[in-house]
């Protein structure tokens, strides 16, 4: 059994013009102590699933339905306080997007810290400071440090800080959400492979999201490509980043030119990322798709699964792509 | 240590802004037109009581040595005699000064203690009619001009319906009996401080909304929430914490704006204050008063901004602990 | 949710496309679009003139008032009439009459009187050949002339406070001749009041003729202490009243002319226009009206002038930096650290109160702020490639200033520029307010110090206070609309988060 | 002793006769001289006139005097319980021609100007009817007026003959008279007036006149100013005309200061600038005069010479205006030249009490802040309204007659003596009332008055210079005799004994009585008392600044009824 398990969830933001569906049915599994990579352009919904996952909804998000089940258990279920005491950071720990404003700047960082074990765990003060201490130590930061004020440490360490707070009560799945984004290429580098090493060392699940594919391939097990608050593709790094069956994925991919060794031109898609508030009938990429005709404008393709690995893609066309045919290139 | 280094800087920033003041006030006195002493000479007068006058009023001496008499002056807070009452300019001031401070200080305080906490109130209840309604009244604020919902006010209370008393800090005689007094000048403070807080109370809600609203949305408060604390301390120790700064700013700040706005408040509600004297001195063109009013009001505004500077730096530890760190 | 941090040079077109679809913008464009054709047109949404005065008792209600407000219901309007050769009915013409003349290309009613030579006894030229002209005996004597010429007015209001009529007149006539002039005002019961008269013997030259009710001389002549108001007393009913200008000339060799020019005979109205009246009796709609237009061009040449001193010294020291930058930005400081309204105050008082120095001293003290926004936008721009590239290509630091860093400033100052409106606005309002504004201009800060010096409050003259304070209130509202719109648009950096 | 005895003008009595229901000084109003009956007078500051009006309608002050707006007036008669007086008082409202500038050196260009200025229109439109026109060069109440000088009537027609006759006929090219004396077309002139701000009826009135002006073809136009630029301006004579307006008094000495040319200097009063002989004798022979007749009637042979030149055009005098709620007090007494409620009106002080009952507080309003309660520095009426209360004179002023009324003086003795060999100067001999007290108990002297005299001239006090600058010494040959001896002979040396007396033992250690707050200083000895010790009818007790000044009856005072 999967460590996380999410099945047809559904995340709707609430607005004066309608319901805003970031989160569409959306499904996939994290087998413990391994890496999802979540893909996908700008206000896909990658974050808002993060979010809904671990229910730190703004007041006007709401979960439509499906189940995140955790060990088993649909967290989904839970009342909020259970929640927020018992899987919060405890189970699922999160590293945000832009770490740099992830620490309170007027706290002391190894405070923030020690404010999240003291949160979960009935250990004394000294005990919880003792313990972040080695945390920072951890991820390579000297433990000295630990009265400073966050915006006396650089990008990269403040990033690394949030790492170790992340791990502060052993959780079982980490979501790391961009945490590479604001980081110059040399420092993101490190920082990712701090990251590697810790979750090899710990044993860790993580589910990382990214719009950045090649962070994926270094780090994940698996990829879920998103589009429009749906998952489109999903399955294998490799076999995905190889063979991509979705005009988007495939797209996606092959935007991304140090992936493999050979050089192609970046380009970006053509068109816009559809108005979430009306998305378009049938399949959502069907506005932008070269492949689209009739059944894409009717009828939602379904996620199945083709040839082996799990790979699973939900497009209608998806016999007449051949394998390796670069649908984009004019 | 940083702090001490950063207080020293604007303290010399500070001085250096007085002595600005005091020179701008100097200069813009002696280059008017006319001469200041025709005010208070009168057809009884032979020309050496003129003379006497001008001497008395140091309108004799080159302009050099009036400046440096005028600076070391008023170092000494000697702002020489008022030309309409030849009394120390300074002595007035301090008869005036204490109903400045009782009306300045209600409106300071209601106005914070109504405008921030509706502000947090409203911040934790978006999209509600709470809401909504901060966002018109901080616009309103903003858009309204204050003497024109004071002169709505006054003829509503003091006129139509004669509730309120419609001028000066106390009765005519007086209530006999302490606790009386207190009352009636409660009772003639609510028209000018009520009205300084409706109108100003808007903007700070607003302002603290959307400040807290900030924060609520800044990424460490996600993640504080993400750590599984309670939405207490989320919004208490992170939050609040963090707005503080802004908001310290914003009350100090508004300080400067609050003392030129009781130049009309005084105005409007006969209101025998430092703001008050400051526009009679100017219709009379008694020019001593007007210099020592207005540089009162801006010394104290330079010493708001530095308060404002201070707690700042006490508030948020980027400051404090000085310039480095990311910046 | 994921932030749009692109700067986009965004063409005008597209500007609209995106600034029409937001609905406060639009609405705020709406009021401003209104209030400029208010100033624009001005001279045709009022008949009068802000500098008009007496066109109505002070501080008349408006005249929609009569329906809305019991108490109104009859209060009188402005009646106002120019009483020519045409207007006048005779009423009674014994040994005269009414013809007309024109003068100067304007009518004069001219009142004939047939020569009436004194009848003298022989006994009295007998007796008194060295005394003075002496009359004869009148009795059983015809030699009467009257000519009463009247005007009809038809009042059907609650009494005025005041009434007035004015003429000229003078009297052709042989030296013997004697002439009498009585106003006299005839009310529905038939009770005479005389207002005025004068007697002449034989010719007169123009002379001017005023009646008006609050004069003492009228009091007097009506038997009524000073502080009694005859208005009251003589149109205290509904009817139809006369205004009778009666004259009699007992003799003359010649025929006797009494000229009288156009007169006006007038009512002050205690209702006028749709705003009512000011304590002069000026048209308060059309202060306002005039006041959009004031208002209008000091916020907008104060706001425009603030905005290019603050952006001129904000590129030149962001982009030149040094000594330069570091004093400028010392005296922003300063500047900053000074109240605004005291020293506008002072400064107002010392300099004079024309239009012009009052934007200039508003812009004076409301520049720093776009400065120091400027010149934190300069000094990123700066580093940018293209201003790299263009100084590497030689530019002048006169021309990468104009041509680089100024267009990319622009979006910032531009709505900057529209936010600062409002507070120019409401600066030169609480300056004018206090007294301190130009006195030949009407501006609705003015009025509002009239109202507050001149008698709203003690006669509850709301609609006095409360329409130069919403139009006030409604244009800056408008502007701050405008002015987040446009920061929405082309500073996404100050959106608001949703 | 002598009685002067005034003759009203006829014009005023006959409207004043007729204001029946209305308190005049006319009517016969029951006064005595003796009080106060009442307990305290409590003066709140009230500036805003608005706020005035409605805290006399509200109730919340019994006396209400100076209503200066019209409107008021009109709101005051409508409170039952509001009584109104007026009087006519020493206000004088003009029109200044600079004499020493063409073409304004032209009598008859001013003659015409006169005669185009409608004083009923602008006393209508402005003033609800409620100002005296004005043509001479004194107020009507001054006991000096007169009535029968030539007039310059309102009439335009008259006004475009007379320059026609004299030559300025009008070119027809710009529509602007041509000046006989160049034959070119008169240059633009002003008529400065304050601004609107200060004086919004005197900015009016410039716009009326230059109006009216340029209506018979003379480019005249208005410009209001702000007062100490316009005063500056005046002083040094740059100006073509002006608008102010002069708070006289009783006496008729102003015309030596206002048109004698000795007075034309920089920064003195003859701000015509006229320069006429035969006007300098007679303004001398009245300036030096030694008794009232020779006063009299060279004050009416200048006024008819000044009708003539018109230097001034005179426009209107404002009438005093005070209310009272005759529901609460009664006792007020209307006094020619002072109204009911001045200061100068010693009775109304004395006679004002409640209507039911005894003693009680009278709410006294006071429209501007005293500011300074020093007599040598006190300079506006309205450190007087207090201070005043707490003085006597030598001599008071009979409120129906003018006449003078001994006071603190039960007689006084004008005579001669010789300063220097062959010159002539004027002694006044002062008996005083025995048994006058000063507020703190101290017996009031002869030595006070020398005291007070000496001090303000060594101290060359601004305020009083002119009246004691003349005086060479002071002789009490008792406590109760005091001979003033001037240096020049003057009828007018009477009345320049100077109006407080300063007490010894506290003035005497003043260095410097320009800084001397006395109000804020506890009396030494007395407890209760301030410094400023009178011995009037009223003790000053507290001044609030910027609320209220509170007085208390004198319980020593040396007139109260027994």
């Amino acid at each position: 059994m999967a460590l996380l398990e999410v099945r047809d969830l559904k995340m709707y933001y609430k607005t004066l013009r309608g319901y805003v569906k970031a989160v569409d049915s959306v499904s996939f599994d994290i087998e413990k102590g391994k890496a999802l990579g979540i893909a996908g352009e700008s206000g896909c919904g990658k974050t808002s699933m993060a979010v809904t996952i671990l229910r730190l909804l703004p007041s006007n998000g709401k979960i439509h339905g499906g189940s995140v089940k955790l060990d088993g258990v649909d967290i989904v279920k839970l009342d909020d306080e259970e929640f927020r005491k018992s899987i919060r950071w405890k189970k699922i720990s999160m590293v945000f997007q832009g770490a740099m404003n992830a620490l309170n700047p007027v706290h002391r960082v190894g405070d923030q810290i020690v404010e999240a074990i003291l949160a979960h765990e009935d250990v004394s003060h000294a005990e919880a400071v003792k313990r972040a201490e080695d945390l920072l130590d951890m991820v390579g930061i000297n433990p000295k440090r630990f009265r400073e004020y966050p915006h006396e440490f650089s990008g990269g360490m403040k990033q690394r800080v949030v790492i170790a707070m992340a791990l502060a009560c052993n959780p079982d799945l980490i979501i790391a959400d961009e945490p590479t984004t604001a980081l110059d290429v040399m420092v993101q580098s490190q920082v990712l492979k701090a990251m590697e090493d810790l979750r090899k060392r710990l044993d860790l699940s993580m589910m990382l999201i990214t719009h950045d594919l090649s962070v994926i391939a270094q780090t994940c097990d698996d990829i879920a490509i998103m589009y429009a608050g749906k998952i489109v593709e999903y399955g294998n790094v490799i076999d995905i980043y190889d063979h991509p069956m979705h005009p988007y994925g495939m797209g996606l991919v092959n935007s991304f030119p140090n992936i493999k060794a050979e050089r192609t031109r970046v380009r970006s898609l053509p068109g816009f990322p559809p108005n979430l508030l009306a998305p378009p009938e049938g399949c959502r990429f069907h506005p932008r798709c070269p492949l689209a005709d009739d059944i894409c404008m009717e009828e939602e393709p379904k996620l199945i699964e083709i040839g082996s690995n799990s790979h699973k893609v939900a497009c209608h066309k998806v016999d007449m792509l051949e394998r390796g045919v670069d649908i984009w290139a004019q | 240590m940083g702090f001490s280094r950063y207080l020293l800087k604007r303290l010399v920033y500070a001085f250096i802004v007085v002595f600005v003041i005091m020179t701008f006030n100097f200069a813009i006195f002696r280059l008017m037109p006319g001469d200041a002493t025709k005010m208070i000479i009168d057809p009884t007068f032979t020309p050496e009581a003129i003379a006497e006058l001008r001497r008395q009023f140091g309108l004799d001496d080159p302009p050099l040595v009036q400046y440096f008499k005028y600076i070391g002056n008023l170092f000494k807070f000697d702002m020489g005699l008022s030309f309409s009452t030849r009394r120390p300019v300074v002595n007035e001031l301090k008869e005036r000064l204490p109903n400045t401070i009782v009306l300045f200080l209600t409106s300071f305080i209601f106005t914070t203690i109504i405008g921030i906490s509706v502000g947090i109130y409203t911040a934790s209840k978006r999209g509600t009619f709470g809401d909504n309604f901060v966002t018109g009244a901080g616009l309103f604020a903003y858009a309204v001009p204050a003497f024109w919902i004071q002169l709505l006010l006054l003829m509503l209370f003091g006129y139509y319906i004669p509730i309120l008393p419609i001028h000066g800090t106390m009765s005519a005689p007086p209530p006999d009996g302490f606790f009386l007094q207190f009352l009636d000048r409660i009772h003639h403070l609510i028209l000018p401080a009520g009205s300084n807080v409706l109108v100003a109370f808007g903007s700070w809600a607003l302002y603290t909304r959307n400040t807290m609203l900030e924060a609520l949305g800044q990424d460490y408060i996600v993640t504080a929430r993400a750590k599984g604390l309670e939405e207490n301390v989320v919004l208490r120790h992170h939050a609040l914490r963090s707005v503080l700064p802004p908001i310290v700013t914003l009350i100090f700040g508004a300080l400067p704006g609050m003392v030129s706005g009781a130049v009309i408040t005084e105005t409007i509600f006969s209101w025998h204050g430092v703001g008050k004297y400051l526009m009679d001195a100017v219709m009379m063109q008694d020019y001593p008063a007007a210099q020592g009013a207005f540089y009162l009001i801006a010394l104290a505004v330079v010493i708001c901004n530095l308060a404002a500077d201070i707690v700042y730096g006490i508030v948020d530890p980027r400051i404090r602990v000085g310039e480095g760190g990311a910046k | 949710m994921s932030q749009n941090k692109t700067k986009t040079d965004m063409s005008a077109p597209t500007f609209w496309e995106q600034y029409r679809r937001k609905p406060l913008g639009m609405i705020g464009l709406a009021i401003v679009l209104v209030y400029v054709f208010v100033a624009i047109f001005a001279p045709f949404l009022t008949r009068y003139s802000p500098k008009q005065i007496l066109l109505a008792d002070r501080i008349a209600a408006p005249i929609w008032f009569r329906s809305v407000v019991p108490q109104y219901k009859d209060a009188p309007p402005t009646i106002r009439a120019e009483l020519g050769p045409s207007k006048w009915v005779v009423s009674e013409a014994t040994g005269g009459r009414l013809t007309s003349d024109e003068i100067d290309g304007n009518a004069v009613t001219v009142i004939e009187f047939e020569p009436v030579p004194i009848t003298m006894t022989d006994e009295s030229i007998s007796e008194g050949e060295d005394d003075e002209f002496q009359y004869g005996d009148y009795e059983g004597e015809p030699s009467k002339s009257v000519v009463e010429l009247s005007y009809p007015i038809a009042y059907d209001f609650n009494p005025p406070r005041t009434f007035g009529s004015t003429f000229n007149y003078w009297i052709d006539g042989s030296p013997d001749s004697k002439t009498e002039l009585e106003c006299v005002i005839e009310t529905p019961e038939g009770k005479e009041y005389s207002l005025w008269g004068k007697s002449y013997s034989g010719a007169v030259s123009n002379q001017p003729a005023r009646v008006d009710s609050r004069d003492l001389t009228l009091k007097q002549r009506l038997g009524l202490t000073i502080f009694d108001d005859p208005a009251p007393k003589i149109f205290s009913s509904k009817g139809d009243y006369r205004l009778i200008l009666r004259a009699n000339s007992t003799s003359g060799d010649e025929p006797t002319r009494v000229y009288i020019s156009n007169a006006e005979f007038y009512i002050p109205g205690m209702v006028h226009g749709l705003l009512g009246a000011d304590h002069m009796g000026s048209d308060l709609w059309t202060q306002l009206v005039y006041g959009t237009r004031v208002s209008l061009s000091i916020g907008l040449s104060a706001a425009a002038i603030s905005v290019a001193v603050g952006t001129a010294v904000g590129i030149i020291c962001g982009y030149l930096g040094g000594i330069v930058d570091e004093f400028m930005m010392r005296v922003v400081d300063v500047l900053l650290a000074i109240p605004t309204l005291p020293i506008l105050i002072i400064l107002g008082a010392i300099l004079g109160k024309s239009v012009w120095n009052i934007v200039l001293l508003i812009a004076a003290f409301a520049w720093m702020g776009t400065a120091r926004l400027v010149r934190s936008q300069t000094l990123s721009l700066r580093e940018r490639v293209f201003v790299e590239a263009a100084k590497a290509s030689g530019a002048s630091d006169a021309y990468v200033m104009v041509v680089h860093i100024l267009p990319n400033v622009l979006p910032l100052v531009f709505a900057g520029m529209v936010l600062r409106i409002p507070s120019a606005i409401l600066t030169e309002a609480s300056l004018s307010f206090l007294g301190l504004g130009d006195p030949r201009v009407a501006t609705w800060g003015r009025m509002l110090h009239n109202a507050r010096g001149f008698g709203a409050f003690t006669t509850l003259a709301w609609w006095w206070l409360v329409p130069p304070g919403l139009a006030i209130t409604l244009l800056s509202l408008a502007f701050v609309f405008i002015g987040n719109t446009v920061n929405e648009i082309l500073n996404p950096r100050y959106r608001e988060r949703s | 002793m002598k009685l002067r005895r005034f003759l009203l003008p006829v014009a005023i009595c006959l409207i004043l006769a007729m204001t029946c229901g209305i308190v005049t000084a006319q009517q016969k109003v029951k006064w005595e001289p003796y009080g106060p009956q009442v307990d305290q007078i409590i003066m709140p500051i009230i500036k805003d006139s608005e706020a005035q009006l409605i805290a006399f309608m509200r109730g919340d002050v019994d006396v209400y005097p100076g209503l200066t707006r019209p409107e008021d007036l009109n709101k005051v008669k409508a409170n039952p319980n509001a009584e109104i007086t007026m009087n006519y008082g020493f206000h004088m409202f003009y029109l200044c021609y600079n004499m020493r500038r063409e073409p304004l050196n032209s009598d008859v260009l001013r003659q015409a100007i006169a005669h185009v200025i409608d004083r009923d229109n602008i006393i209508q439109t402005l003033f609800e009817g409620y100002m005296l026109p004005l043509a001479a060069f004194l107020p009507p109440s001054s006991g000096y007026y007169k009535e029968d000088v030539p007039r310059f009537e309102y009439n335009p027609e008259e006004a475009k003959k007379l320059l026609d006759k004299a030559g300025y006929t009008v070119d027809p090219a710009t529509g602007i008279r041509i000046d006989p004396k160049t034959g070119k077309p008169l240059r633009k002139m002003t008529i400065y007036t304050p601004t609107y701000e200060v004086a919004p009826t005197s900015a009016e009135l410039g716009k009326i006149i230059s109006e009216a002006c340029q209506a018979i073809n003379l480019p005249i136009e208005p410009e209001p100013m702000d007062f100490p630029v316009m005063l500056d301006k005046l002083d040094r004579a740059e100006f073509d005309m002006y608008m102010l307006a002069w708070g006289l008094s009783r006496l008729p000495t102003s015309l030596y200061s206002f048109f004698h040319s000795s007075q034309d200097i920089e920064a003195g009063y003859n701000r015509p600038g006229i320069r006429d002989p035969e006007l300098d004798k007679l303004l001398e022979e009245l300036y030096y005069a030694p008794n009232e007749e020779a006063a009299k009637k060279a004050a009416d042979e200048a006024q008819v010479i000044l009708a003539m030149k018109q230097p001034y055009t005179v426009l209107y005098s404002r009438p005093y205006m005070d209310a009272f709620r005759k529901d609460r007090f009664t006792g007020y007494v209307p006094m020619h030249g002072y109204g009911a409620a001045n200061y100068q009106n010693k009775w109304t002080t004395l006679n004002i009490r409640p209507t039911k009952g005894k003693g009680g507080t009278v709410r006294w309003l006071l429209p501007e802040e005293p500011k300074v309660l020093n007599p040598c520095t006190a300079s506006s009426a309205y450190e007087w309204e207090v201070l005043g209360r707490l003085y006597d004179g030598l001599i008071e002023v009979d409120p129906e007659t003018m006449e003078d009324i001994p006071w603190m003086a039960k007689s006084w003795e004008v005579s001669t003596w010789e300063p220097e060999p062959g010159k002539k100067g004027t002694v006044v001999t002062w008996n005083l009332e025995k048994g006058i007290k000063w507020q703190d108990t101290t017996p009031f002297t002869s030595r006070d008055i020398k005291f007070t005299i000496e001090y303000l001239r060594d101290n060359k006090v601004p305020r009083y210079i002119d009246s004691v600058e003349h005086i060479v010494k002071v002789e009490t040959p008792d406590d109760y005799t005091a001979k003033v001896y001037f240096a020049n002979e003057s009828y007018w040396h009477l009345y320049r004994a100077g109006e407080c007396f300063l007490p010894e033992w506290i003035w005497k250690d003043v260095k410097d009585y320009k800084t001397f707050e006395p109000w804020l200083e506890p009396h030494p000895s007395v407890k209760g008392l301030t410094k400023v010790i009178g011995h009037g009818p009223f003790i000053l007790d507290q001044y609030k600044v910027g609320e209220y000044v509170r007085l208390k009856k004198n319980p020593i005072y040396w007139r109260l009824k027994k």
